[in-house]
Parts: structure tokens; C-alpha cells; sequence
């Protein structure tokens, strides 16, 4: 099957609709949430149709149901990983599940191999996003650890060069984005994994803006949890997954307490079920659950590789075009090597917002501001930029839209 | 009536008539297993002599699956070398975990074969297989304990 | 309009199947989770169809109308419970939302009105769903807090007696379930909640069991914090309401930390936007928000006293019909006053296990075990219980297929 | 063009010439706001003479409505007495959130009757409000600041 971007766009309803009176939908704003393909809403309103019960806790028929189709669903995103089933726990978010790990850590107790006292480091970048940032410095709060970062260099690469100096043998945790969400950054894990496990860490990728987008293996990378959101995926809102490696799962505590999670409750102690169920506490997003494993299953038929292509080629495209508007500075690396499509930009003196707000006068739809990353931009010497961002159902003809609103819209503010 | 392929006549029979059904007191392991998904509970002694199963007994509350599995299980697997005790184990798991989809060597299974329904309630494959995991479980436990011994 | 279930039915798609092999749909498991009517799941399909983008975080047109869809739902649940839009906030399920007030109280610092220290006492009762008790264990784990608890008496009923002694001066909170998801007790609220503030305590309100099945109203009721999920009230899956003051809001610490919820960001710091921003990192569970809105809109024009009304009708008559049935124990008040449509019941030595199978096989939906309240079924002297909860959708002739099916299953494992 | 209505010349004169961003060396208070979802920020310095907004000074980074916003804000409100000040404040604010429902009283907000077309861009509010926060946020602490001195 060859990659036809119009075809795959025809999978998607909103791209029927138009924007301020008339014009085309021009989405390039899928770094934030993704456009859903109708087999992903309809997975949805199926269950809702003739599956709905709760999962795991019934003897009827809906209840099997459910349980059958959230649990072929994890099976699913298991082998989409290249992870078991088992290691796969469903969160609404990514967000969640980065908080996850942070509390969950946070709780161990001194046997725990987990345990984190002070003094002991916890490493991150310059680029993250504000939900693998926040949750490690509140820990390091707590615990009285040290949070540690790689810095960015001006050309948006992770300075690697100090690698022995910032995870030392005191580092318990790296927690590290795959591809940068306002730069596009893709780093280098390998060598950072290695460096990790070496002085003992524990690895976690933050994949909200890979796994959507190429093909991530958890065995291949070697890590040992990582986490993505649905809805960058083409799937619903409301969902979103923790990978990590069985063993790990296993000593890790528990987070949200409550029904379904539970080995044995008294009105004093409480003892838990093995993971995931352990992680999973309440009666689960069922529905977006299903939906998720529509959208990865839509994903694979395409490829992963396929799409990673297709967005190499038009990135590569819209940074050349970009490149020849004057006054255009990117803000991120202008080389396809470990790069995806993710381009963030500032016009001239220009604000964002205002260039924003101008392309979208035109149907165009991107994101203005510091894209939750403000150590980043503040960083890379901006108070804000404006970025598109791409996915499976862009086009050339997109890019186009957008270098003519971009030099429209300095027209206009001249 | 559909249900009649999960209830068989040999299930109710043992669930109205449990064998073993009473803690041995002496055993060289001693188990409990809960099934937290709807409470029940099982206590399971083993006493494994010579690499034979030499005695299973149990006391617990639960269904008639539950139930009827576990009693199903101490007929079967007492006086069988431990090895043939653990192969009639894996056959079963097999069974349970099928769908429906494989009928089971009876010839093997003998009572057991009885429970195949029971593969096609997703729901209740953990109640047929609470007392075999405890017995999995004792049966290490004691083997453990006569290795050191 | 009058109240008439078989005309709701035609709402909910799911009575358009049918079970084993043909047989009606007698869905008795909505204590569990509730059945979604067309209007619920059209409303998530539309937002991803013509409006999905992420809410707050974009200057496009999409991103607007994702903001107007989740913002006006807030305003709808707002109005439904009596509190304001701001005291509203979105999570995935009751669960986080019991789970998040228990982190939040436990981070608390010194200075914080929340903070809790050693001997400081946390009420509940037996009554409690795992959800609203595991998390107060965990709490006084971590803080040294004490907790106690309201005992339940035979027939059902908290005992009151001893209120003194268990809400005492050194009480901070007190966590009470409004409807007993096993026994459908309705707890007085009025005289718990005024000893609470007597003393000083914050009153949370675990109102799973009566937000869907009868008028609540949080400014009347005089409670501080109250949870929801919107899946037992005939919303999708994946989300859940926590309703506090506004007052406490405020001083309240957040619980997941990510986008969306900052006020500024650095490498090291991070200071937090108002309440209900302040709790709701990450992009939100949109679709499930939108749909939720629709759903307490589709309850609000049929009328909750009207729900409640038919409820209480029914379940009178299931307690009447259950009763004359020979060995059956009901497990919970046998009055309707302060009771509502949740009712166990065992069957002589059958064990609910294998009742619910033989009701299933005629097609009738019953939750079996112990419903996610261990401590309270074994404190009722039962392993487990068959539980048949009843909503909107549900009719006599339910009931009555109910009844034949007890009737029958004692003569098949007798 | 529709977003003429947002950009009006006067607005984009504003921006291009802002009024009044310098910060004064004296003042009774000193604020800083920011837009978190932005990252937009200002500064403003206040004033308050015998109950008249005496100066308004400010300066920060921000989108065109943000800087006009406030260069308009401080054109109008210097010289006024504050009570003045408050009610043309909660004017702007209501014009602001009518969603394009009321046209605002040209006679009483003069130039700021430009960002009227703001009120129809949600995300754009907070832009337009933020100048206009700070001043009320500086003027109570002014205010308090007087009293107690
Ligand atoms: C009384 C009560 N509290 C809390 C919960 C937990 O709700 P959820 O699983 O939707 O988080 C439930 C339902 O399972 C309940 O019935
Ligand atoms: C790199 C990265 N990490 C984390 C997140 C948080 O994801 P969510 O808001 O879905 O929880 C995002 C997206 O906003 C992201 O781009």
C-alpha cells in the first residue's frame, strides 16, 4: 500500500468541515492533540451501543464483554510496543502517568528498591515538557533529592558532552523526552540509556510525541518504563498508557487506591493485586480504552514507518520554505538527522499570538506560547514562538497554507 | 439449556459432595488463596512423600466452580508422582484458557473434563482454577521445603 | 411530562440487543456502571467529528470551540449540583478524585489549614467503597493521622450513637459514602455534617451512589468537598467530577503536576493558576467532559426527583417480591425510608457467584461478590452478596424477571 | 476582512506606538502579571494622588491586543479619580466577556471601544485583560497602601 495522505485524510470527519466562514481546514496543530480517524469514534460509540458494563467485575454477559474488549485492546498496545501484556497500565494521560511514577516512587519504602533519599538524583533535560519537569521536582521536594538536567544547546541539540558529570552514581531516575514538542528534537537515547543503567537508574521516556509518530520498540530502546497519551495517537481523549518492565512493575507501589486494585481489604490495612491491575484503581476508562486500541491498530495498518516518512518529507519541506521567508528564525534543529515534526518559529518582531490568530483567519491551525516547555523558551532566548506541527493526514499543500498565511500575515502587521 | 454445559451433573455433584474437604493436620505445606474479584477463599494442605502427591485436603468458601474444581482436583492428583501431578495441571490451565476452543484428553482429565465449560465464562476460569493455583503453589513450597530438609 | 421507563429505554441503545442467545436485556448492574443514552454518545462522536482540538492551549477556531464545549459543561454540572463553575473540576473518575483530595491534603504544608499531623483523625465508615477508604488508610500511613470509623449496624444502618467520641476535637476530616453502593442506605447527612463543622472538619461527600439517582445539592447539604462519576450517571467512561469549596480550592495543594495548571515555570520552581486549572493537568479528558454535560442535561430534563421517585417505586417492590421468595437474606435496610435502588440479598447456600451465571443465562444482569466494600459485607456476616441495582431505564417487568430467575436458580442448584 | 474587526487601526497604532511603557522611578505600587498560557508579561507602576490615578507606567512583552490594551488603559485612566477608574475598569470587563453581545459606551471608553472585537476571540480576552488586571491588582494595593500610611 502506498502512503496517500489524501486518502488517509478521507478516515478523518473533521476535515469535512470548514473553518471561519468557509475556508479549508488546514490542522497543523496535532503536537497538541491529533485529528480522529472514524474507525477510533466508532470503537467508541460501539461499546457504548452494545458492550457497556463494568469491566472485571461482573458474571453477565456485558461484563465479559468489556473485560474482553479493554483487555484485547491492551494486548494490543502491548505488541505495538513490543512490551507484554501485562506491563501495560492505562492512565488518562500521559500527565497521570508521569505523576504516577513520581508518587509511586515517592512512597517507597526504605526496603524498597525504589527508595529515594536525599541526596540521591533525579536527572532530566532543559527541553521537557512541563508534565516529565514539575512532577520530578516536586519528588525532589519531597525526598530531598537533587533535580539534575542536560541542557540545550542553541541549535536544539541535548549537550550530551558532560553525560558522565550530570548522571553520576547518585542518579536513581532519568526521565527524558524522546522527540521535543516545541523543537522537534529527537534524542539520541541510546547512549543516555547506557550511561543509566551503568550507575543503576532507572530510564523513563517520555514518547508523547514519538510513539504517535515512528515505530518505538521498548525492547529495542532497552528502557525501562515509558509513557504516551492517547490523543496524540489519533485516539480519544481521556486515555493514556504506562509501559513498564514487569519486574519493576512489581516492587513499584501503588498510586490511586481503590476498587479493582486490591488483593485483600480490612477496615485498617489494604494489600494489592499484581500489576497492571495494581495501577489501575476504579472501573476504567473502558470506552477511550477501546478506542486507543482502534487507533493503534489503525496506525499499524499503516505503518509507523510509513508515516515517519511522510512527516521526514514534509518537515523537510516546510523548513526549506520557511528558511526563504526573511525575518523566519526556527527555533530547533533545520536538519532532518534525529528530527520530526514538530517546527517551532518566530517572525521578526511579530508576536505569535498575532501571527497566530492571523493564520487562523485563514483556516490554518497552529499553537502559539511556550507549548508548556517555558525553562525551553525562555532557554532558547523567546517569550514565545509559534509552532505547526504534523501527522499522517498533511500535505504539501498544508505547508503551502502555511508559508503563504506566514507572508500574508507579515504583510499585514507591517 | 446452555448453562448445563457449565453446570454438569459431575460439578453440582461434587459441589453437594466436596472430597477432602477437611485440613489435614499434618502437611509439609500449608496455602491460602483469595480470589479478590469476588472474595472467595481457600486454605490448601499438601503433603508430597517420595515425589507422590501423598495428600491434598482443604477447607474454603466459595462457588460451586470453585468448589467442585478443588475436590475434582484432590481425587485426581492424590497418589500421582508429583511430575504427572504437575503435567495433568498444565493440561488443565490449557483447557480453562481455551475458549472453548480444545474438548480436553478426558483419558487424562478424567473429572476434570467436566469443567470445560467453564472456558467459555472468561469470568469464572479464575474460580476452576483458585484451587489449582493453590495446590501449584503448595507444591512448590513443599518441594522447596524437602530439598533443604 | 410523566415518568415512563419503557419511553427511556428507546434512549439507551443498548436494550435494542439482547443476550445468551436472544433473550431480553434485564440490566440490574447499574450501581456499577449506568447504561449511556444516544444523546451521550453523539455528544463525544460530534466533539471529535467537528470540534476536537486542545482546549486552552490554542488561538485557533478549534481550539476555541473545544474551550466553549469543555467550559460550558462545567457550567451545566456547576448548575446541577448548586455550586459554582470554578468549584468544579474534571478528573477521570470518583477514585482520582477521593485519591486526589488524600494526596493533596497529605502535601500540605505547616502553614496549609489542610495540614494533617500526627493524631489528627480521619472518620469514615464501614460503609465505604474501597475508593473512599484505602486512600484515608493511606493518608494516615504516610501523615501518622488516626483513622476511625462509623460502625454499621444490622440492619444496615450507620450507627449514629456514639458521634461524639468518633468526631471528636481532633477529627480534620470526615469522609462518609451519601448511598451505600452494597446496602443502598441513605445516610443522614445533616446531623454528621454539622458535628464535622462543629469541630473543625472538612466534610467529603463519596455521592457516586445518589449524584445519579436523586436531587444533590452541595450548598443545602452544607458539605465541603463532594465526588462524582460520570459513568454511573449515564456518562461515558474516563471521567469524574470533585466539587469543593471555593474557598478551600484555594488553599488546597494540587495533586498531578503537568501542563495547564502553572502559573510560571523554571528548571527548579513552579508556582500554580487558580482553581480548577490549579487540579486539571495535562490536555483534559474533552470528549468525556462534552459528554458528561450532555448526560446531566438529558437527567436534568427528565427530573431527578422524578428518577428518584421511580427508583424508590420499583425497589419497594423488588424488596417485596425478594421477600416472599423462601432463604432469601436482604443485606441492608428492608424500609425505603432514606433507602435507595441497590439491593443485596443472598439465596440460602447458593452462592451469588452461580445465582448471577444462572440470571445471566436468562439474560439478567446482576453484580456478584463483594462489590468493592470488603470490610462492610464481611462486617454483614456474608462472604458475598448478589446485588440488583435499579435505574431510570428499569421497569417492574424487570423486577419481575428477576424474581423468576431467584426462583428458578433455587430449584436448579437445589 | 473579519479580522479587521479584531486588528482596528488604532489598536495596531498602539501597538506599533505604545503609550506610557517606561516604567516610572516612583510609584505606590509595583505589580507584575503574567499569561500563563502564553507567557506574556507586564509590569506596571501606579500612582494615586488625593484619590486620582495620578501616573500609570508600565512595560513587559506581549502580543498587539496586550500592548495596545494597556497603552489605551493608561491614556484613559490618568487624571481620573479612581472611583472613575473602577467603573470604566468594570465597563472594559464586561465589554470584554459579552462575546460580541453589547457594542460598549464609546463616550466612557474611548479608544478601548477598538478592542470590542476582541470579545469574539475567546483565547484573546485574557490578552486584552491582562494590563487591565494589573492596574486594578496595583490600585488595591495602592489604596491599602494609603490608608495604612
Ligand atoms: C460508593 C462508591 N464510591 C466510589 C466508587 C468508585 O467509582 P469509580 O470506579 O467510578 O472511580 C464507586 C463505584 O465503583 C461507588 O459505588
Ligand atoms: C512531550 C510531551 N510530554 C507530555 C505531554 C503531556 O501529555 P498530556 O497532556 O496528554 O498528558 C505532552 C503533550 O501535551 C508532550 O508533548
Amino acid at each position: 500500500m502506498t502512503f496517500d495522505p489524501l486518502t488517509i485524510r478521507k478516515d478523518f470527519p473533521i476535515f469535512g468541515r470548514s473553518i471561519r466562514d468557509g475556508k479549508r481546514l488546514v490542522y497543523l496543530d496535532s503536537g497538541a492533540t491529533s485529528q480522529k480517524p472514524s474507525v477510533v469514534i466508532d470503537a467508541e460509540s460501539d461499546f457504548y451501543r452494545n458492550h457497556n458494563a463494568a469491566a472485571h467485575r461482573g458474571a453477565h454477559q456485558l461484563a465479559e464483554e468489556a473485560t474482553e474488549a479493554i483487555e484485547s485492546a491492551r494486548g494490543i498496545i502491548a505488541d505495538f510496543l513490543g512490551g507484554a501484556t501485562d506491563e501495560i497500565i492505562f492512565t488518562k494521560s500521559s500527565t497521570e502517568a508521569l505523576n504516577l511514577l513520581a508518587y509511586s516512587i515517592g512512597s517507597a519504602a526504605k526496603e524498597n528498591p525504589f527508595h529515594l533519599k536525599a541526596g540521591d538524583e533525579i536527572v532530566v533535560s532543559e527541553m521537557e515538557h512541563h508534565a516529565n519537569l514539575i512532577p520530578w521536582q516536586q519528588l525532589a521536594k519531597r525526598t530531598g533529592a537533587v533535580l539534575k538536567w542536560f541542557e540545550v544547546e542553541p541549535n536544539g541539540r541535548l549537550d550530551l558532552s558532560n553525560m558522565k558529570s550530570v548522571i553520576t552514581d547518585r542518579t536513581k531516575i532519568v526521565a527524558l523526552t524522546h522527540q521535543s514538542n516545541v523543537l522537534g528534537t529527537i534524542n539520541p537515547l541510546a547512549e543516555i540509556v547506557k550511561r543509566a543503567h551503568e550507575v543503576g537508574a532507572i530510564f523513563i521516556l517520555d514518547a508523547c510525541q514519538s510513539v504517535p509518530h515512528m515505530p518505538v520498540n521498548v525492547t529495542d530502546l532497552d528502557i525501562d518504563f515509558l509513557v504516551f497519551s492517547g490523543h496524540k495517537a489519533v485516539g480519544p481523549t481521556g486515555v493514556g498508557v504506562l509501559w513498564g518492565r514487569a519486574s519493576l512493575l512489581a516492587d513499584l507501589p501503588p498510586f490511586l487506591f481503590g476498587g479493582s486494585m486490591i488483593e485483600s481489604v480490612t477496615m485498617t490495612d489494604a494489600t494489592w493485586a499484581p500489576a497492571p491491575r495494581k495501577f489501575e484503581a476504579g472501573v476504567p476508562n473502558m470506552a477511550q480504552i477501546v478506542g486507543l486500541g482502534a487507533a493503534v491498530s489503525y496506525l499499524t495498518n499503516i505503518g509507523m514507518q510509513k508515516i515517519h516518512n511522510h512527516e521526514i518529507e514534509i518537515t523537510q519541506y516546510a523548513i526549506s520554505k520557511l528558511q526563504e521567508v526573511e525575518e523566519v528564525r526556527i527555533i530547533g534543529p533545520t536538519d532532518m538527522n534525529l528530527r520530526g515534526g514538530a517546527v517551532s518559529f518566530t517572525l521578526g518582531e511579530i508576536h505569535p499570538h498575532d501571527l497566530g490568530q492571523y493564520l487562523d483567519n485563514s483556516g490554518i491551525a497552529v499553537r502559539t506560547g511556550h507549548h508548556c516547555a517555558w525553562p525551553l523558551t525562555r532557554k532558547m532566548g523567546v517569550p514565545s514562538t509559534t509552532r505547526a506541527s504534523f501527522y499522517l493526514y498533511n500535505t504539501i499543500e498544508d505547508i503551502d497554507a502555511l508559508i503563504t498565511g506566514v507572508r500574508d500575515a507579515q504583510k499585514y502587521f507591517a | 439449556m446452555e448453562l448445563d454445559n457449565l453446570y454438569q451433573e459431575v460439578i453440582l455433584d461434587h459441589y453437594k459432595n466436596p472430597q477432602n474437604k477437611k485440613l489435614a493436620t499434618n502437611y509439609d505445606a500449608q496455602v491460602h488463596h483469595v480470589n479478590p474479584s469476588c472474595g472467595d477463599e481457600i486454605d490448601l494442605n499438601l503433603t508430597i512423600t517420595d515425589g507422590v502427591v501423598a495428600n491434598i485436603s482443604w477447607d474454603g468458601v466459595g462457588c460451586s466452580i470453585s468448589q467442585a474444581s478443588v475436590s475434582i482436583l484432590t481425587d485426581l492428583l492424590i497418589g500421582k508422582p508429583i511430575s504427572e501431578a504437575y503435567s495433568i495441571f498444565d493440561q488443565f490451565v490449557s483447557l480453562m484458557q481455551s475458549k472453548g476452543s480444545i474438548p480436553g484428553d478426558e483419558s487424562v482429565l478424567e473429572d476434570a473434563i467436566a469443567l470445560a465449560g467453564v472456558s467459555k465464562y472468561p469470568a469464572r476460569i479464575k474460580c476452576a482454577l483458585l484451587g489449582w493455583m493453590a495446590f501449584k503453589d503448595a507444591s512448590v513450597q513443599a518441594q522447596a521445603k524437602s530439598e533443604l530438609g
